[in-house]
């Protein structure tokens, strides 16, 4: 008998759905409702091509084991590390998070999370501009102008558009997609800026001389050269005339501005245009970055208050510290600064570059990673743990930070425990070794 | 002048904290006492003398004390981390932190330096004959007051972000350098760099003096705030007259409450495209960047840039 | 099929399951709530469409009135309206 | 005939859905294991849909399908999705940020027959054996030297 | 080990305001956490000859946990860099001066002698966050107040005069998002400012956009609607036009709202409104050159009437983060510094704003705001008016000590006045002032004062049968020792021992043990029948404004407040429920 299961929160993308319906039938999830095709795909999915669970490589080969086994092995290599990489806790849950910052600190490791390759310039623009945030809810009430910079919902958060920020009729703007003007600016002409009022194609690379443009005319000079990152000097200005007729105004933005050359100071310097247009021409205006995974951003929050920084935290003196670019994940593994590593909640396979993966072949990897993914052939231990979100419970963090319950859905299959569970024993058993060591 | 020489051996990929290699805590020391002084090594400790033979005469005052890297140390982060007297001399390439927080003294490396030469300087010279990497003179992350004072000199090329929240003192380079030199500047520094400027030159720049020698090949709106300052010949800055004829340009005008007391100086014969339209002026014909295309000046940004493993 | 002048015609596969039209629809928000406030509808029988297993689903034809709205918002072209003269 | 472009790299739907299905499934493979050219470009090149390429950019060379682009016009901008094919050509330097440089890297195209790698033995070939060290001899990279 | 232990503390000096037991030399008997009468032979036994003896410290305003804080350490690393500590087997890493992470808050209070704090501002909509990570900190009981003062809901209610739906409403919402106290940030200012950063609700009579609800009618409905609960602490009010020159006008005036409402709770608090970090709303003068103290005023105003409690928000040189959901507090202070700026609006619910500061002895304003900090403690009576900085807004609760230093001597005080600007003895009354406190004095206003205006004055804060066993000893002879001479900065910064529920767990300045503590969450019961109808539109109204689901809003009581204290009030008599039993009662 199909049974719909309401309120489901979709554990993919920044949006974290909520309203998503999921059939199961004798435990087994047959269909999906409101969830976009990731999201549908995520759930439809989930019980196939599951990875055996624990197993280590042995002379080349992974080799199925008992659970004590793996957990001993996966304790043993932290220990003897000198330099460990506890990296990913994006796709998983903020308790696992804390869970892995107390076993970062026993090991003395560094502790690192998807933002580096997602939003970290975002978060060190923050440590020097400040920024104007804002709620969903608050751009679903009361925006009446979106930018879309450097993002293309359409494709990284399909149902953003239609929750959020363009077409729901919020409680000051009743008309929906008619009462708001949505500006696109990026380089390709995407299927977002197929939806917008406005395309302002840059071209490439230029999108921090565009916002210092825009940043001229606010403080009253005129525009310097006949066109400026490929806009015609007139255009830009009537852009500005335009954004200036608005009351509250959201900018989101995303990869097209933090992973291009300059890339914090891309966004140092949107901030600085946010507070312009909130001081001189006020409009009450707020940016918010796409965050890509769903719970990256439950990362940052939980590192935070758990260490006291939000990513790229090295304990191996103790105490924690923080200093992107040297005690980042990329730029560890980078140097080859990194002798293990443990990855959960990420996909490094397909995020990683060249040398930092090159890397992670030769030194010790413990993958926690519910699939079967291309990064088995790397790994030397490997769990199979339960999915947070829909076999077991936790709590993720939207893009704008709002903790949300993930439900659960199905049972997990036979001996897949949770994340929690899985970081709970190992550090029970990297205490003990610690313990006999000291 | 008391010399103690310290000949590295191997160096492993796991890179050394060695903030303790500063003449401060060298001085009144015997010899086996600074040989079982404590490096981190990742979260392990090594004494000193399993990294580097310590040879050499100890002195009591840190004043006349000069320590010898003698040899290539590519990973020993933080020498000469807030030192305060005496010489520290790298016969070879050093990593990150070098000569950071320092108060006084003088540092020469005779190889690259890595990220973060001199960060949050006092005071003291460092000097690199090498390349230097990011964040020359600049600050760690959220610090809103970084260099004070004191001296760079960076013979070879620097990387970006020279000189990053900077306060005062200054800062020379006579190659190359990044993109977003004099970022955020905020009090009296000066920057002077004799190649060339990627981009960005004094971007939210909102006091202090930056001279580029060479060409910006970008320029950044910030360049093109303000009136076309007057031209300007034999500018004297950081010390000493650098001949040749300066536009006078205005960096960041929005950044108050300074609002462009920033001055950037920029060649006269290679920066004509960086001029700024101006506020009563016609806007310049020409476009930024030149006939729409961005591929050039990536191509000098990736390929060019010997600080990057470049061509040589 | 009913023999209304149009048919709502959806293309499976070109579908992004963004639910752009379903909540872009005047008559879907005009009768359920929950899709006025952008969220999925619950009302399954008032609501013309909704996105079931990640891609557009029509449920019930006869309250659309055909005025395109969804065709427009659509990105990929995935819905279209066939107009049959015939009848 | 080559051609210089700006090589970008991030998300598409079908990418997205790909990682889902399993990065062993042909979803995946069929969504990352391309390289969308503006249609004019195509022309230019003399390249037909589903041609095999090598694109090649100072950090790593990969062979991939030439795709036409359906989110064109965008000339001299060439787009790979996130993946295994695509993080061989990033600048793996973080100028101090953290963040590699995944996006307007300068590229080129050159058509070729050789086989597109499936993704396991993408990972295999670019990463496991430590083969990248061969292909991009060129990057004697600063932290090598230095 | 807490359940069987049994503790003697020897004669110590014994101070306890509620049993008004002012430094009598006697013993202290604890068993199973418990204050009891005697104690049998071989309890563990701690010699406080000459040492001072109180119940443990009460923290009544502190922002700690939640989104604020949070998105501060995020945005100031460089304040985390300047204290750091390493991981000891007790103790977890950590450090920071005015926004440290969690675990390094509750070692740094216990080691002040506190035993329980209260976090001063979550928005409904992030206080899974709150709880997630008080479940991270160690040894302090705590709660939290929820901001209800631009809360859509209330002020719907409010605009239609329904008084009964929004008493269920504000019972609704502490229940399912685990709240102890309604808080009231700049009633209706903030609702202004997320229109416009530079709207604001200038006086008690200044309507909302759209609302048409004034400041006035907000603070009278929630505080009937808290009387009405029978809540154990009252509304916890920050008034309008905080930090502006002239606004204790403002403050006399929304003092007087609430006048005549009777305390509906048998919770032993005498208040029904508690007005917070109240120096930053003393200020006199029109504009920042005739800018002056009116302490004094506010002073009179509280001395004379029960109906309020305050505490103090005193201002200390230094670094320090103001972070409070006054939004166009902060914008003012952004326009003002250019320092980096957070402002996060939350939908149909509270902002916030958060900025770096800095208060330098040089500046004129600054020091008549920490001159206007001291007067109102020195001028008010210690029961009404309690020790705090607003942390990190005034300054950072390490540096308390300085506080009680210049409360109990008259000659720190003048010395620090004369070093800094001209102004904070020529501006206010303090030269004027020569009363000093008694350590009895400085125990009222931090202990017993704070434990009974929260309403936690029946089980703790005191030595009586019965009550919990939450103990800081001093290393301090008030008998003998002159402390207006010297206060003893340094002995005031440690205890000697802070017991928590008969557990040690600081000894000499060093934590010794950190057990985890619950959490209290208030259940005020309502009428079944207003209740549902309640939800019923809440409901409707979250399908259109929200962008969460109704179900998913409310906070899961069993991951997350699985370790909470329930405090059952039934018609204005308070239960409370310790975690422990609830678990019984649900075996049962």
């Amino acid at each position: 008998m199909i049974e719909e299961k309401e309120n489901i929160v979709c554990p993919f993308c920044g949006c974290l759905c909520d309203d998503g319906v999921v059939k199961v039938e004798d435990n087994k999830i047959v269909g999906t409702r409101n969830l976009c095709r990731i999201g549908h795909k995520k759930f439809e999915s989930a019980q196939h091509g599951r990875a055996e669970s624990p197993r280590i490589r042995k002379n080349g080969e992974l080799v199925p084991v008992t659970l004590e086994e793996a957990f001993d092995k996966a304790a043993e290599i932290l220990v003897n590390a000198e330099r460990p990489l506890f990296y990913g806790w994006s796709a998983t849950c903020a308790e696992a998070t804390q869970v892995g910052c107390e076993l970062t600190e026993a090991c003395r490791g560094i502790i690192d999370c998807t933002a580096t390759i997602c939003h970290a310039p975002s978060i060190e623009a923050i440590q020097d501009q400040g920024a104007p945030l804002s709620t969903l809810g608050e751009v679903m009430n009361r925006a009446d102008l979106i930018l879309y910079w450097g993002c293309n919902p359409m494709h990284a958060h399909p149902r953003h558009m239609s929750r959020y920020s363009v077409y729901p009729r919020g409680f000051f703007r009743k008309r929906g997609r008619k009462s708001r003007t949505i500006m696109v600016f990026d380089p390709r002409r995407t299927d977002t800026a197929k939806l917008a009022d406005l395309h302002v194609q840059i071209s490439p690379a230029s999108d921090h001389m565009l916002v210092h443009t825009f940043r001229e005319i606010l403080n009253s000079y005129d525009v310097t050269h006949e066109t400026v990152a490929g806009i015609p000097a007139d255009a830009i200005r009537e852009t500005m005339e335009a954004m200036a007729q608005h009351q509250w105004c959201i900018l989101f933005f995303g990869m097209g501005l933090t992973q291009q050359m300059g890339k914090d100071r891309n966004i140092d310097v949107a901030i600085q245009l946010m507070h312009e247009l909130n001081k001189y021409i006020g409009i009450r205006t707020t940016l918010m970055p796409m965050r890509g995974h769903f719970n990256v951003a439950g990362a940052n929050i939980t590192i935070c208050s758990e260490t006291g920084y939000p990513f790229a935290v090295d304990f191996s003196r103790g105490y924690p510290r923080y200093l992107p670019g040297e005690t980042s994940a990329m730029d560890v593994l980078y140097r080859g600064e990194v002798d293990a590593m443990l990855n959960i909640g990420a996909n490094p396979g397909t995020s990683f570059s060249n040398r930092a993966l090159s890397h992670m072949a030769k030194i010790p990897l413990i993958n926690i990673e519910p699939h079967n993914q291309q990064l088995l052939q790397i790994s030397d231990v490997v769990f199979s743990p339960a999915m947070v979100g829909i076999e077991c419970e936790g709590t993720a963090y939207r893009m704008d930070n709002v903790p949300i319950k993930l439900r659960k859905v199905v049972e997990p299959p036979e001996n897949r425990l949770p994340d929690v569970v899985i970081l709970t024993e190992i550090l029970k058993r990297v205490k003990e070794l610690k313990g006999k060591g000291a | 002048m008391n010399e103690i020489v310290l000949k590295p051996k191997d160096h492993t990929r796991i890179s050394l904290e060695a903030e303790v290699i500063t003449p401060d805590s060298f001085a009144g020391k015997s010899l086996d006492e600074i040989e079982n002084m404590m490096l981190y090594q990742g979260n392990r400790s090594v004494r000193l003398k399993e990294r580097f033979d310590v040879s050499g005469s100890p002195c009591d005052t840190a004043a006349d004390l000069r320590i010898i890297i003698d040899g290539d140390a590519p990973r020993t982060k933080r020498v000469g981390e807030k030192m305060s007297c005496g010489e520290i001399v790298v016969r070879g390439n050093i990593d990150m932190h070098v000569g950071a927080e320092m108060t006084g003294g003088k540092i020469t490396v005779e190889g690259n330096a890595d990220n973060f030469v001199g960060r949050e300087m006092v005071g003291g010279l460092i000097h690199i004959k090498g390349n230097a990497l990011d964040y020359v003179g600049g600050t760690a992350r959220g610090k809103m007051e970084g260099m004070r004072g004191g001296e760079i000199i960076v013979d070879g090329d620097a990387g970006d972000h020279v000189g990053n929240f900077m306060y005062g003192g200054v800062i020379k380079i006579r190659g190359n350098v990044g993109q977003s030199a004099g970022q955020h500047m905020r009090g009296k520094g000066t920057i002077i760099i004799g190649g060339n400027s990627w981009s960005r030159v004094g971007c939210e720049a909102a006091d202090g003096t930056i001279l580029v020698k060479g060409k910006v090949h970008l320029s950044t709106a910030s360049l093109g705030y303000g009136c076309i300052g007057q031209v300007v010949k034999d500018p004297e800055l950081g010390g000493d007259v650098i001949e040749g004829e300066f536009y006078e340009l205005r960096a960041d005008m929005g950044y108050e409450p300074k609002c462009g007391i920033a001055k950037v100086y920029a060649s006269v014969g290679l920066n004509e495209h960086i001029l700024p339209g101006g506020r009563t002026s016609v806007p310049r014909k020409g476009d930024m960047p030149v006939n729409r295309d961005m591929l050039p000046y990536l191509k000098i940004y990736h390929e060019e840039m010997i600080v990057k493993g470049g061509k040589k | 099929m009913d023999n209304k002048l149009y048919n709502l015609v959806t293309k499976e596969e070109k579908c992004y399951g963004c639910g752009n039209c379903v909540v872009a629809c005047p008559v879907n928000a005009y009768n359920d709530p929950a899709v006025a406030g952008g969220k999925g509808p619950e009302q399954l029988d008032k609501v013309i469409m909704c996105v079931e297993n990640g891609v557009i689903k029509i449920l019930n034809m006869g309250l659309c009135k055909g005025c395109g709205t969804c065709i427009e918002e659509c990105p990929d072209g995935a819905i279209g309206l066939e107009v049959n003269y015939t009848t | 005939m080559e051609m210089e472009f700006i090589l970008s790299t991030g998300r598409s739907i079908w990418q997205g859905e790909g990682i889902e299905a399993g990065c062993d499934s042909d979803l995946y493979f069929n969504a990352c294991a391309r390289v969308e050219i503006d249609p004019d470009d195509m022309e230019r090149l003399g390249l037909k849909e589903n041609d095999t390429v090598k694109v090649v950019t100072k950090y790593g060379k990969v062979v991939v399908y030439a795709k036409e682009s359906e989110q064109s016009p965008h000339r001299g901008l060439i787009y790979m999705p996130y993946g295994t094919w695509a993080n061989v050509l990033v600048e793996p330097l973080t100028q101090c940020t953290g963040m590699p440089n995944l996006k307007n890297i300068p590229a080129r195209i050159e058509k070729t027959d050789e086989k597109v790698l499936g993704a396991h033995e993408a990972i295999k070939y670019y990463y496991a054996d430590g083969n990248w060290e061969g292909t991009a001899e060129s990057l004697k990279s600063y932290y090598d030297i230095h | 080990m807490t359940t069987e232990t049994e503790l003697l503390i020897k004669n110590g000096i014994v101070y306890d305001p509620i049993n008004n037991v002012d430094g009598e030399v006697r013993d202290i008997c604890i068993r199973d956490g418990k204050i009891v009468d005697s104690v049998s032979a071989e309890a563990k036994v701690i010699d406080a000859t000459g040492k001072a003896v109180t119940p443990g410290k009460v923290e009544c305003h502190s922002h700690m946990v939640g989104i604020t804080p949070t998105s501060a350490r995020i945005m100031r690393p460089e304040d985390i860099r300047t204290r750091v500590s390493a991981s000891t087997d007790v103790r977890r890493a950590g450090g920071g001066r005015t926004v440290p992470n969690t675990w390094e808050l509750g070692y740094e209070y216990a080691k002040l002698g506190f035993t329980r704090a209260y976090e001063a501002a979550v928005t409904p909509l992030y206080s899974k966050e709150a709880i997630l990570e008080f479940n991270q900190y160690p040894i302090l009981n705590k709660g939290i107040f929820t901001l209800f003062g631009n809360n859509w809901f209330v002020m719907d209610y409010l605009k239609s005069k329904e008084q009964d739906k929004l008493t269920a409403f504000v019972s609704f919402l502490l229940k399912t998002t685990g709240g102890y106290a309604v808080k009231l940030v700049n009633p209706g200012g903030n609702e202004a400012y997320k229109w416009n950063a530079e709207w604001n609700c200038h006086h008690a009579d200044d309507p909302v956009p759209h609302f048409g609800v004034t400041p006035r009618e907000i603070i009278k409905g929630l505080c009937i609607a808290n009387e009405e609960l029978g809540l154990p602490h009252s509304i916890h009010l920050h008034t309008n036009m905080l930090g502006v020159p002239g606004n204790y006008e403002v403050t006399l005036d929304e003092l007087n709202i609430t006048k005549g409402i009777a305390v509906g709770s048998d919770s032993g608090r005498v208040q029904n409104t508690h007005i917070t970090h109240v120096q930053f709303n003393s200020f006199g003068g029109d504009e920042w050159r005739t800018f002056n103290s009116k302490a004094d005023e506010i002073a009179k105003y509280i001395n004379q009437n029960d109906h309020v409690t305050a505490d103090s928000g005193n201002v200390i040189y230094g670094d320090a983060t103001t972070m409070t959901a006054d939004s166009p507090a902060e914008w003012a202070l952004y326009k003002m510094t250019h320092n980096k700026l957070i402002s996060n609006d939350t939908e149909a619910e509270d902002g916030v704003g958060i900025i770096p500061f800095l208060y330098s002895k040089k500046s004129p304003v600054h020091s008549v705001m920490w001159a206007i900090g001291l007067e109102l403690l020195l001028l008010t009576d210690p029961w009404k008016m309690f020790v705090t900085t607003d942390h990190p807004n005034g300054g950072v609760f390490l540096d308390y000590p300085l506080i009680y230093s210049w409360l109990l001597s008259k000659k720190t005080r003048m010395e620090e006045a004369e070093s800094s600007h001209g102004w904070a003895l020529k501006r206010t009354g303090l030269g004027g002032i020569d009363k000093e406190y008694s350590f009895y004095e400085l125990v009222i206003a931090t202990v017993a004062g704070p434990a009974r205006s929260l309403g936690v004055a029946k089980r703790e804060g005191h030595f009586s049968n019965g009550a919990a066993a939450n103990v800081a000893i001093w290393d301090i002879n008030p008998l003998e020792d002159d402390l207006s001479r010297d206060p003893q900065v340094d002995k005031l910064a440690t205890t000697a021992y802070t017991i928590k529920n008969g557990e040690i767990v600081v000894k000499d300045g060093t934590v010794v043990s950190a057990p985890m503590t619950p959490l209290d969450v208030a259940h005020a019961h309502v009428d079944y029948e207003i209740q549902r109808t309640v939800e019923e539109e809440l409901k409707t109204k979250f399908k259109r404004y929200y962008t969460v689901q109704f179900e998913n809003y409310i906070v899961d009581p069993d991951l997350y407040l699985a370790k909470s204290d329930r405090i059952d009030v039934v018609s204005g008599k308070v239960h409370f429920i310790p975690y422990a039993t609830q678990t019984e009662e649900a075996v049962k």
